[in-house]
């Protein structure tokens, strides 16, 4: 009880600290710097309608290339920590009729959504994570439909391995062509797209990488879902 | 030519995404395909390396070819390429120490995460943005939290979790500070915030500085936040602890001294600076008491690690060109040997099954080399003189009293006096107590431990070559003003 | 090459060489010529550093640069240190078991010759600390404990001379011993003047203090003397020779050193005490406490080498003292006392380290009747016990006379009470030495017992020569220190010394023992009727010798000395140190477990404590 | 006056503090890990909303003058994934643990200590 009091007070005091500092911050204030040169030159510079796509992937790359490392790590760590001989679905029963009818016509509905989410990355709110937990959602519905579900890791480990490998070479290949790592040679170069701002097939490489990302978010949470579903099978060996 | 120094962070993402391919291939090819990416980072970084150092200007890398503040840039500098040069021949070493360390499956995971840990920190030292700063120090932190419970033991996995509960406290609050920064300055360019930093709301300022080093000091294992690193160093593959303490530590702590002398001109400056100094000393006091009486060697290297990064923080909160000097060699130096001691104690365990003080009896005639090559790595980490450590705590003693504070060069040798008695009684365990059959020892490794063992000396006789590089390196950390000169930053101002 | 670089490198040189090589015999050869080098280069300077030559060397080294001086003050010490250098490397080659002990033998002989010649403060240090590590590593291997005691209370010594010049070099901007000193004596004429100088009264002190911790622990002096006595005994008796014969002089000379730097400064600062110096009068008290105490505990071992060693620890207190006495008298008695104190001191260790080397044993009631199985080496023991108790014409009576005539010159009577103390019980303890291990029933498991070999013998050879001759000829030695304070302290021709209040004509006196001693010789030969007897049980007061109360010669003999000084006895030092220590540790595990308690939960609030204290500074 | 929004923020991170200090199950502990992550999300967007504009997104009549801040969105798209990285890590060292300890309690957990 003495260790609630103390904590809440401890947490008060702190909290009153940051709210102070914050009062240093007023909100709802135009307080932008660089956010407005973002804003100003985004359309004619990467192509991208959203702001926050482009900021993403293009001014502020090294960001998203470190959150998908994050991703990987953490779908890597779950399969290093979660490694036995041999593991297997314990699931005890299937899921209701209404779940299993309806995952498998919604299956690829979902699928196709998340595709649409990250391909659209650079036109609407969402993008490569997005879509990529959209799909992943796709499998988590199959496992909790169907007991001796198993996705295909022979194809999943390579893919997610694939599409990381495939980021950073497009990454490269704009070190190759413009000289400058991640460098957006679709559309600064080639100048691909520059009519149809605000459509498609605009925003250089944005829709690729977008792409990319999609797919292995999508693996990887995939796989996080089936290393954290299966169980580990003693003594029968 | 210079923007090629992006693939110090490319390559090993490339290679670590590339592991499941080759796990297709074969699984043999993990370990030596490992060996083999550390070795060409190391080339790329010498390189860079070698590019800073003959020209004096850093390397600016920038991404996507958009110019900082818009972009996020890499500050490769002295500091940088030097500090990126001993990540990766350190990630060298332990990849091939992991050969013989690592049996526990699944071995291609390992390798990525190594790969990935030593991104990590290269990206912390290298990156000239404050938040891309946070995203690597979450990829070292989430990869170590990942590592240190690799091998799967009860043991292990509270480690982790300590590690994880304390790290992810330690990140939000980072997080919030960085909130704070950017809603006061509008930007999270490093060296634009060094600029914009004098006209910050004082009361904002000393929020956010202080939990920016809040955060910071978790990863860099000030006390009292470094409760998980003598867990995490204990549970983690051996090879992990030694990159824990060579260099993912001294990334944090680069991190910490980078922003503190980025925000100089901040109002509540001197504040943190006398904070920080305060918390260095008890995490030297705490940390060499601690270890006073370990029975565990690898607990004890660890509390003395802990003891060396007290020190290492001391020197940067002094607040001189000296200080910054002194520190920066003592990392320097600090890595070798800890890169040393931990590949030998973690040798001994896998020979010999452990790494308990019992296990050391007799070590020097079981393993003759191993026990000497821990005997240089103690008696250079005591400070003799002739070997490395000794002038760096020289370094750090003189910059202490110029500085005024004579305490602290008290501070500095009585850690050294309690280093003596525990690493004393380690050597004397192993070349007077106990008895063995001489094995045969692993001539990479023994390799390995003489060329390690060749740097201490080399370094502890003829300290000036070294001297120059850290005096560079020291300069580019402290120099602010040069640091934002170097930055081609586009005029977007207020 | 410089002259300086070769005897700073030959013996290391050596010393690794023969470690990689370690092969018998081919180790022995590198080592003992690697020891010879230096005395070799020392003999070929002597002439032109006696006229007032000096020799350079600069190497730059990180930043800093090493700088080397080989003058008429630094080649005595050297050349103390190159002597007993060699002649422990003779013994070694006849006592040493391995490489190991060879390298850091030799080590530590490129450490302390470094620390003699260095000319500025980096140096001084790194080969301080080379010496002290090197010395460390040879106790290591033969004790722990032993040599962590000495280690940690050299590791603070050194620590806190690292912070005084630190501090120094705050102040001054320089390394240079002449540059401090020369900003010294401006400081000083500034106090003298009354005008606020660069070093004020406290900080004058606390260097002071922190100079006195510092060489203080290396030369041994009370209460920093503990290590001492084990260091000295639980090693290679051959190099005990060398430790405890050079490395506590490197203490004397750092006291030297700190006169010389910082003399006037601390004079002005402290102040005068019942006429005396005040920093220099507590020199001589040090000094004339380790005199009496450690002469004390001497007289009451049991075991020959913890005598000795306790025995060491009061002749260098001897030095201190003249030191201390503060005149240019005491400071030639000093450094004439370093040099015999090296020279019978090391003879002494080598007649030890024969004496284990031969019978295995350590303790007094194990020996008996040695003299006649070991002639040589007795002849040489009775050397060092006369040159020791201060007997005529040897070299430690002329050095101690000297310091006797200087603290009484310099008006300190209480000072000289102690070094005629000291003499007596030194009298009492090599007495003992003499009669319990050369003489009487020898116990029966010595029967087979050899002479020492050859190399030892050499080297006990040059040492007790250098005794006869110092000893005949002390004006050798006091012409060649006069040098050094430019005029004639002491006058005189080469057998006879004058120190201006006394005469002592050392040939004479040399020729009056000798005709005695022929004298007593034929009258023994011819006159006296002597019979051989056999060796019986020993009887007191009609009853046999039991354990309970054996005060033979060579069982408790100061039995009822030490049980009059129990009560002073109980008051120990080293039981002070051990219990600070341990108390340290304790405090250590305790914190230990209390912060690092292993439940997350409790980490988690030390971070939010210190968001806390954040919080309130905030404020 | 402090704003509803950082109001809400820091309540959110004092919240998940409180359950880290206070909690002894393991699983509470972390999910008060993501309440301050959360806590810590919103702290950001608030900080670069600017009051009566739109998002980012320039298309249908918005213009660079009247939408807000596209950075903290794009900081928080960063966060976001790395808050859920760090959880489901969490989540497997939580699993593992327990298979060696048999019990999520804090207080049980602590054979590394000293």
């Amino acid at each position: 009880m003495v260790k609630r009091i103390l904590a809440i007070i401890m947490l008060l005091i702190v909290g009153f600290w940051m709210a102070n500092a914050l009062s240093g911050v007023p909100f709802g204030e135009d307080k932008m710097l660089v956010g407005k040169y973002y804003l100003e030159n985004v359309k004619e510079q990467t192509g991208a309608v959203n702001a926050v796509t482009a900021v993403v992937v293009n001014y502020r790359g090294f960001d998203t290339l470190g959150e998908v490392t994050v991703l990987f790590i953490a779908s890597t760590g779950v399969g290093a920590l979660l490694w036995r001989k041999k593991k297997e679905r314990t699931a005890k029963s299937e899921g209701s009729v209404v779940l299993r009818t309806g995952s498998r016509i919604l299956l690829p509905f979902i699928m196709l959504f998340g595709a649409y989410i990250f391909i659209h990355g650079h036109l609407t709110p969402g993008g490569g994570f997005p879509g990529g937990a959209t799909i992943a959602t796709a499998f988590l519905m199959l496992y909790l439909a169907f007991k001796d579900y198993e996705i295909e890791h022979k194809v999943f480990e390579p893919i997610e391995g694939l599409a990381g490998v495939g980021y950073v070479t497009v990454g490269l290949i704009g070190l190759a062509i413009g000289s400058y790592f991640l460098f957006d040679w679709i559309w600064q170069t080639w100048g691909w797209g520059h009519e149809n701002i605000g459509r498609l097939l605009s925003a250089g490489f944005i829709p690729i990488i977008y792409t990319l990302i999609g797919i292995k978010v999508g693996t990887e949470l995939t796989g996080i879902v089936d290393n954290m579903v299966r169980e580990e099978v003693k003594g029968n060996d | 030519m210079s923007q090629y120094a992006s693939l110090l962070i490319a390559l090993p993402l490339i290679s670590a995404f590339f592991v499941p391919i080759i796990k297709r291939i074969s699984r043999d090819a993990i370990m030596p395909y490992l060996s083999l990416i550390t070795l060409i980072q190391t080339g790329v970084a010498a390189w860079a390396f070698k590019e800073v150092y003959t020209t004096g200007k850093p390397i600016i890398i920038m991404a996507g070819g958009f110019k900082p503040p818009v972009g996020i840039n890499l500050y490769i500098g002295h500091f940088a390429a030097l500090f990126i040069l001993i990540v990766a021949l350190a990630s060298f070493i332990m990849a091939v120490f992991s050969r013989k360390a690592i049996s526990i499956e699944p071995k291609d995971k390992y390798a990525m995460l190594f790969l990935l840990l030593m991104l990590g920190a290269t990206g912390m030292i290298a990156t000239g943005d404050i938040f891309n700063l946070f995203v690597f120090m979450e990829i070292t932190s989430i990869s170590a939290y990942a590592l240190t419970g690799y091998n799967k033991t009860g043991e292990a996995s509270e480690a982790s979790m300590k590690y994880i509960i304390l790290g992810g406290i330690g990140s939000s609050f980072f997080l919030i500070g960085v909130a704070l920064l950017y809603g006061s300055l509008g930007t999270l360019n490093l060296a634009q915030i060094a600029q914009l930093a004098g006209n910050m709301n004082a009361t904002v300022a000393q929020a956010a500085l202080a939990l920016i080093i809040f955060g910071l000091a978790v990863e860099a294992e000030i006390f009292p936040l470094n409760a998980w690193a003598p867990d995490a160093y204990q549970g983690a593959p051996h090879p992990i602890t030694a990159m824990f303490s060579a260099f993912v530590v001294k990334a944090a702590l680069y991190a910490m001294a980078r922003i503190l002398y980025i925000t100089s001109s901040a109002s509540s400056w001197s504040n943190v600076l006398r904070l920080l100094i305060v918390l260095g000393t008890l995490t030297v006091i705490v940390g060499e008491m601690s270890a006073l009486r370990q029975k565990n060697v690898k607990r004890m290297l660890a509390y003395s690690s802990i003891a060396q990064v007290g020190l290492i923080a001391v020197g940067f909160a002094l607040g001189t060109q000296a200080g910054v000097n002194a520190s920066v060699f003592h990392m320097f130096n600090h890595a070798i040997v800890k890169a040393l001691l931990f590949l030998a104690a973690g040798y001994v365990a896998v020979e010999l099954g452990g790494t308990e003080l019992e296990k050391f009896e007799g070590l020097g005639r079981k393993m003759p080399l191993t026990a000497f090559s821990i005997t240089v790595g103690a008696v250079s980490i005591i400070g003799i003189p002739l070997f490395n450590v000794f002038w760096s705590k020289l370094r750090l003693i003189l910059a202490a009293l110029s500085a005024n504070y004579a305490w602290i060069a008290a501070l500095v040798l009585g850690a050294s006096v309690v280093e003596a008695v525990y690493y004393i009684r380690l050597i004397h365990l192993m070349w007077f107590k106990g008895e063995g059959e001489k094995m045969e020892e692993n001539f990479v490794l023994g390799g390995i431990m003489v060329l390690l063992v060749a740097a201490i000396i080399i370094i502890g006789v003829y300290p000036g070559p070294v001297w120059n590089i850290v005096q560079k390196a020291g300069s580019d950390l402290f120099n602010v003003a040069n640091y934002v000169k170097n930055v081609p930053l586009l005029g977007v101002s207020p | 090459m410089n002259e300086i670089a070769i005897m700073l490198l030959a013996p290391i040189i050596a010393g690794v060489l023969a470690w990689l090589l370690d092969i018998k015999r081919v180790r022995e050869i590198v080592g003992v010529i690697g020891a010879a080098v230096p005395l070799i280069y020392i003999v070929q300077t002597y002439q032109s550093v006696f006229n007032g030559g000096t020799i350079n060397l600069d190497v730059p080294v990180g930043g800093f640069t090493l700088s080397f001086a080989l003058y008429n003050l630094t080649w005595f010490f050297a050349a103390i240190a190159a002597l007993l250098g060699f002649t422990m490397a003779l013994g070694m080659a006849s006592t040493s078991k391995d490489g190991y002990e060879w390298l850091f033998a030799l080590m530590s002989m490129t450490g302390v010759l470094g620390v003699f010649m260095a000319r500025e403060f980096v140096s001084f240090f790194l080969f301080w600390e080379l010496m002290t590590f090197a010395s460390f590593m040879m106790v290591l291997k033969y004790n722990r404990s032993a040599s962590l005691k000495y280690f940690i209370l050299s590791v603070i010594g050194a620590y806190a001379m690292l912070i005084a010049i630190g501090i120094l070099y705050a102040k001054t901007g320089s390394f240079e011993f002449s540059t401090i000193q020369q900003f010294m004596y401006q400081d000083a004429t500034k106090t003298a003047l009354g005008v606020k100088g660069a070093f004020g009264k406290s900080e004058t002190i606390l260097l002071y203090l922190l100079f006195l911790t510092a060489f203080g622990v290396k030369a041994g002096a009370f209460p920093l003397h503990v290590w001492a006595p084990d260091a000295y005994s639980e090693t290679n008796q051959s190099y005990t020779s060398f430790f405890s014969g050079v490395l506590s002089k490197a203490g004397v000379y750092g006291f030297v050193l700190l006169y010389s730097m910082m003399g006037i400064k601390l004079f002005y600062t402290l102040g005068t005490f019942g006429g005396h110096s005040l920093f220099a009068y507590t020199i001589a008290w040090i000094g004339a406490l380790t005199v009496v105490i450690a002469s004390f505990l001497a007289v009451l071992q049991e075991d020959i080498r913890k005598l000795f060693a306790y025995s060491s620890v009061g002749q260098v207190g001897y030095v201190l003292l003249g030191i201390g006495v503060g005149t240019q008298l005491g400071f030639e008695g000093a450094l004439f006392h370093a040099l015999s104190h090296a020279i019978f001191k090391g003879l002494f260790w080598l007649v030890v380290a024969a004496l284990i080397l031969q019978t295995g044993k350590t303790e007094f009631k194990d020996f008996g009747g040695l003299a006649k199985k070991m002639p040589i080496t007795f002849a040489f023991g009775l050397i060092a016990v006369l040159s020791l108790a201060g007997i005529p014409p040897l070299a430690g009576f002329a050095s101690k006379w000297i310091l006797y005539e200087a603290a009484i010159s310099a008006k300190m009577p209480l000072v000289a009470g102690a070094i005629f103390l000291g003499s007596g019980l030194a009298f009492a303890y090599v007495v003992r030495f003499l009669y319990a291990v050369w003489f009487g029933q020898m116990p029966s498991d010595l029967r087979n017992v050899k002479e020492a070999p050859l190399p030892l013998l050499l080297g006990m050879a040059l040492l007790g020569m250098l005794n006869l001759v110092f000893g005949i000829a002390p004006g050798l030695v006091t012409k060649f220190l006069n040098t050094i304070f430019g005029h004639e302290v002491i006058t005189g021709d080469i057998y006879t010394i004058n120190t201006g209040v006394g005469n002592y004509n050392a040939l004479m006196v040399a020729i009056c023992l000798v005709a005695g001693i022929v004298i007593a010789g034929v009258l023994f030969l011819y006159g006296a009727k002597t019979r051989k007897v056999e060796v019986n049980d020993t009887y007191q007061s009609g009853n046999p010798v039991t354990q309970d109360f054996n005060l033979s010669i060579r069982v408790h003999f100061y039995k009822p000395l030490e049980e009059a000084l129990s009560f002073w006895l109980r008051i120990s030092f080293d039981k002070l140190y051990t219990i600070i220590a341990k108390w340290v540790e304790d405090f250590a595990e305790v914190l230990k477990n209390a912060v690092y308690n292993g439940n997350v939960q409790s980490y988690a609030w030390y971070l939010g404590i210190i968001l806390l204290i954040l919080a309130l500074w905030g404020w | 006056m402090i704003s509803l929004y950082y109001f809400g923020a820091i309540s959110l991170i004092l919240i998940g503090m409180y359950a880290v200090l206070v909690k002894r199950n393991l699983l509470k502990m972390l999910v008060g890990l993501s309440i301050m992550e959360t806590g810590v999300n919103l702290l950001l967007i608030s900080i670069g909303y600017v009051s009566n504009r739109t998002a980012p997104i320039l298309s249908e009549g918005a213009t660079p003058q009247n939408t807000v801040d596209p950075i903290p969105q794009a900081l928080v798209l960063t966060a976001i994934v790395i808050g859920v990285a760090t959880t489901a890590l969490a989540l497997t060292v939580v699993i593992n643990l327990y298979s060696k300890y048999k019990t999520l309690d804090v207080e049980e957990i602590r054979r590394l200590r000293g």
